[in-house]
């Protein structure tokens, strides 16, 4: 098996799912001859030439309107939005149009498209290079959100997006891009939407989280180790559908809680968890609920560092919660 | 000024050579249709009135534009309509009684009562679902049309939308888009005049809509919307070329809005009943009948027995719709997503269990 | 004092400050001649004319942008978007751009703009003029988010939020535009941003809401009372910055907590009160918290009344964490 | 085609009749301007490239636009740039150490390091905060001008953005806005032929920027982008015209980006070094200097001279940004609000208290 990156993941799986399936089609900024601004699509525009990897003007709510269409018509369009601050024009499109048109229609238009989207902090881009904004997405009834923290997991989970007949945002964490290889399958293989994966397990403490952060959080949990709790990492994966029982399970062995995320942290993904779990756990709670995430203002850039959750500061969550 | 084009006179007059090559059968389908239109405007309206549906959004005025451009379209062709299009939706092939139950959100909606009244829908009709934000509409309508030709298919995107609704970002968007990748688009702007309570003239500082096509390196026509020929004259030409590869078109159709924006608006608040009368005047379905009489197709005999024809087709709805149930209350959590994920699941059970227990 | 109802409270706030600060400007489409689709601005284009009432072309994100632009110079722009439904063309305008200027400059840029939208379910709307997004604002750092539930608190409020230095997002209750009348003063007169209401005191369970579902709860309150449950409702009227004091003072009285409202429950902005309380008042807590919110679903219309959280869906809730 | 508008011909020569009525002084303040943006984005790629600071966007070949268009401008006015501005923040009055402290995100910037390079702002200088979404300053430009009108003042807003921004919807709602009010608004479009690797023959259907402004009843107007003193002319013939209430102009500026989009770009994978090469023949400042040279106020030891002291200046800035600190991470949490809020607040003292500890 070769190794590889989250990039050449990505690239694998789309390189893979064209060949396999010809209304499989990229369009958005940069993505063609460039091969992307992260060269996620190097090598494509080559391969499968400008009607399939199209280089679009500069109009996010072109690519999605116009991906929405494609859908309709039988195409499956894997749009790129350069990062995920730039996906504002086309919010209209996804939160009003992509997410509802199976609901409005009674079930009548699925609106196949897998939206990707770089995301998430850490490459000092300051304010729009870097936010999470998954909570927008994931607050909207109609979309599937995902968000891999490795490279197999990457080209699993966004085969089976495309393949999946919902709306779907696949935001891949920049950061980690690049930041180390791992195995990954060539040929069929996909990586069921909505199941989490525990990627430690332990016994006093859980920690919830995704994307780049997963390797903030082992990085605390062997630290932790050190001194002697053990917790449990569970990658979510999937935002939207959350795996309810991966989460229910961890919590009911640990009774206690640490969740981390990089958006804003009032209203960010973990509170949604944090919420579940003051419904559906009450009784395993034995400390209270951190969470561990970006801070409460717009995204800096100097400081980024400090902005960003980074095993110092989810260390000293968990040893609050075990302590407690 | 874009020349408007025109083919029937107001006062029915016109030129053979001007004709487009339609047969009798074909005119007089068109007039039905007109006429089935306006009758279920009127109707839709009264059962408002009557509290019997919750909202209408009459199109009355705008029969020539809907009929005319949607004419042309083969049943591969796809419609992407704004709110008002009732017309070409039954042109279309949805059938009245899908029409009245999408009305009443009732059972028999194949929506599932889920949108607002003249919200249509229908796979079959290629009829994309109806949607209220302005302009969201046309990018879809350029992702139609582009998918087409992408796969070399001789198949065409109608997009419509209003006057108002140029001046969204969406429009935008769309109109670069498709003179880029010369989609097989056609944009219909029905400029009636009124966007809610903001006339024409103050919602983009040109006269017309038409030349806005400039900006994206492709043609603008202007057309009488009232003259049901000239539409389909001017639809025809466009939806052809776009259909064998020559791009779009944006078509601006000149109409009026003759009633309120919808059942909610009162349109005595901002503009002059002078102006209204000056249009009705115009009605489209006048202009047609005349030309029909000119061409010596029409007769009063006729006229009665189209309108009761339309008038029972739309009761005979009206009595099946007011027959059936809503939907039931366990739909509501359906086709959010393909299957059903746990926390709609867990939801829907609770919601039952509730509802059996209150 | 006279008695108005919310569309006149609105109303006669804007009338006021108009008269009172000739900087403030108001636009929107429909607002002129025609009043408002609501008739919250009735009477002003008569009295102010077109250069401080003004009716705009149909793109909401000329109409924030423009008010940016205006605040910069030092008028104070009021704009309304006819729908909260309908704001997304102007999302990026809003998150990207009014919310972040005073921190992106240091300071210097403050963006003083109030924008006025009527905002959720109960007029048989459909998918499209009913939403409750709130969410989506209150997670985007540097905008303030208030919601009245009656008319003093909207007339106070409104004033309190024109005058304002940051950008506020002021959602006005629809269902209840014309639901009751009560007095409201003429003249001077503020309620600050930030101060939650405790509209009904009780012992067992507190009640977490706001706009028009204050009703509901005090409604459910009542029937609670029959069946000797005592209900404490808390009107939260501005959901950033939340009033975190007046929540944890009830909480900690009452150990129970039922939140309510009407956006989507998934990451609807109950989580993150509930996430709060999990977090800092777990201790206290006696029962599950219980979020009595619409479905996961996007807006219907036929059974919009089942969507919608009411006192009987909320009595339930109530029972259920009175006798955990 | 829109006619080109020209001053200087590329081998420096001019018709006295159509020079603009600069004094010498004011020509040479041009000049140096010029040479000052050169000299900054030369600097400022080799400080990213030896890793001194983490981003850089060289504006090189755009120099006659910045300065040629704002030169106009009074102090009262107001610039709403998109983030290749450099040499306009620098004519408008933004200090070189301001300049230099944003590129290195220190204690002395404004904005407290909260931005990436280019991202300049001043209050002082009427330089409206820099965003990089690309589209959304225009309607705010709109807005600045739109108020200028309300108030009676004489005031002008001008806008910047590139080929690229010309099909984001936010480009066609100003635009839209500008021509119905009459805005006191310029837009400067500056066509540098690339939106990063999209050339502006993939950007729109249209082959010009200018005749876009048909679409919204105003003028648009191209100009040799690479010749200063033609943006200057037609820059101060529409700030004047906004200035008095004659509405708003669209100006193209019809240029190219010598360099890398930015420092994160490798622009050989997407366009060939032969048209970089000829348009490097068209360099702004070479034209200008000739033009100079022929009007004999310009001479070699002159050169010397202003190169000298623009790489100074850059140099000292460079000095000092680099003997400052960063802002205190205390600055971190002030300016989301006015006043702080308590979850802020808290956050804060959580933080303070964690990174003692730490
Ligand atoms: C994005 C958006 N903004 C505002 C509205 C409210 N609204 C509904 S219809 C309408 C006017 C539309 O005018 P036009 O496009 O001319 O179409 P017409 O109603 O005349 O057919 C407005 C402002 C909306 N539906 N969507
Ligand atoms: C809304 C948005 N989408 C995408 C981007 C990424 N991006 C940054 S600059 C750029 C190209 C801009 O081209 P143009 O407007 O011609 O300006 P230039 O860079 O040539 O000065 C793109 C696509 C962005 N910043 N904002
Ligand atoms: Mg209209
Ligand atoms: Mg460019």
């Amino acid at each position: 098996m070769p190794e590889m990156n989250i990039v050449q993941a990505v690239n694998s799986a789309l390189l893979e799912e064209m060949q396999r399936d010809d209304r499989v089609i990229l369009l958005g900024e940069d993505i063609g001859k460039n091969g992307g601004v992260f060269r996620c699509t190097e090598g494509l525009f080559e391969e499968f030439g400008p009607d399939r990897v199209i280089d679009t003007p500069l109009a996010e709510s072109g690519i999605i309107g116009a991906s929405i269409g494609m859908a309709f018509y039988g195409l499956r369009p894997v749009p790129e939005i350069q990062f995920l601050d730039f996906i504002y024009p086309a919010f209209d499109q996804i939160v009003s149009e992509a997410a509802k048109f199976r609901y409005r229609s009674g079930g009548e238009y699925p609106c196949q498209i897998t939206i990707r989207s770089p995301y998430g902090g850490g490459i000092k881009g300051g304010h729009y290079h870097s936010q999470s904004t998954e909570t927008y997405f994931a607050h909207t009834p109609g979309l599937k959100v995902v968000i891999p923290s490795a490279p197999y997991d990457t080209k699993g989970l966004l085969l089976s997006s495309i393949r999946d007949p919902d709306p779907v945002l696949f935001l891949e964490p920049k950061r980690i891009y690049r930041a180390g290889r791992e195995e990954v399958p060539e040929g069929e293989f996909t990586i069921p939407l909505g199941e989490a994966k525990v990627v430690r397990e332990g016994a006093d403490v859980s920690i919830f989280a995704y994307g780049a952060m997963i390797s903030q959080c082992t990085g605390a949990a062997e630290q932790a180790e050190e001194v002697g709790i053990s917790c449990e990492v569970v990658d979510l994966r999937t935002l939207v559908p959350l795996d309810i029982d991966a989460v229910l399970d961890s919590v009911r062995k640990t009774g206690r809680v640490v969740i981390v995320y990089e958006a804003t942290k009032f209203l960010g993904y973990g509170a949604e968890i944090a919420a579940i779990l003051a419904e559906k756990a009450i009784e395993s709670l034995e400390a209270p609920i951190l969470r561990v995430a970006g801070l409460d203002t717009p995204f800096p850039y100097t400081h980024e560092n400090l902005y960003l959750p980074d095993a110092g500061r989810i260390l000293d969550a968990v040893e609050k919660v075990y302590s407690f | 000024m874009t020349k408007l084009l025109r083919v029937v006179s107001p006062d029915g007059k016109y030129k053979e050579k001007d004709e487009p090559p339609l047969s009798e059968e074909e005119l007089l389908k068109m007039y039905r249709y007109m006429m089935l239109t306006r009758a279920l405007d009127t109707r839709g309206m009264a059962l408002q009135r009557q509290g019997r549906i919750g909202f209408y959004v009459p199109s009355s005025g705008e029969e020539a534009v809907q009929i005319g451009s949607s004419f042309p379209l083969e049943p591969r062709d796809w419609i992407v309509p704004a709110y008002r299009e009732q017309g070409a939706a039954l042109l279309r092939g949805i059938p009245m009684a899908g029409i009245m139950a999408q009305l009443y959100g009732n059972e028999e909606d194949t929506a599932k009562g889920r949108q607002m009244p003249n919200h249509f829908t229908s796979r079959a009709a290629h009829f994309v679902p109806t949607s209220s934000p302005v302009g969201t509409q046309i990018p879809i309508a350029v992702g139609l049309g582009w998918a087409a030709r992408i796969r070399g298919d001789n198949v065409v995107a109608l997009g419509y939308f209003g006057d108002g609704a140029t001046s969204q970002g969406d429009f935008h968007a769309a109109m670069n888009f498709a003179g880029l990748f010369q989609a097989n688009t056609v944009f219909v702007c029905k400029n009636n005049q009124w966007a809610i309570s903001v006339p024409f003239g103050n919602q983009t500082g040109t006269n017309e809509v038409a030349i806005k096509a400039q900006a994206y390196g492709f043609e603008g026509v202007r057309v009488d919307g009232n003259d049901v020929l000239a539409v389909y004259q001017a639809s025809k030409e466009a939806i052809d070329k776009a259909r064998f590869g020559g791009g779009p078109t944006l078509i601006e159709a000149v109409t009026y809005r003759m009633g309120p924006h919808t059942s909610s608006d009162d349109p005595t608040r901002y503009r002059d009943e002078a102006e209204v009368e000056k249009w009705r005047k115009k009605d489209p379905i006048v202009r047609f009948q005349r030309y029909l009489k000119e061409k010596g197709i029409w007769n009063e005999e006729m006229e009665v027995e189209i309108r009761q024809e339309a008038e029972a087709q739309v009761e005979e709805a009206v009595v099946r719709a007011e027959k059936r149930g809503l939907p039931s209350p366990a739909t509501l959590f359906d086709d959010v997503y393909a299957e059903m994920p746990w926390h709609i699941k867990e939801a829907k059970e609770a919601f039952l269990e509730y509802l059996e227990k209150s």
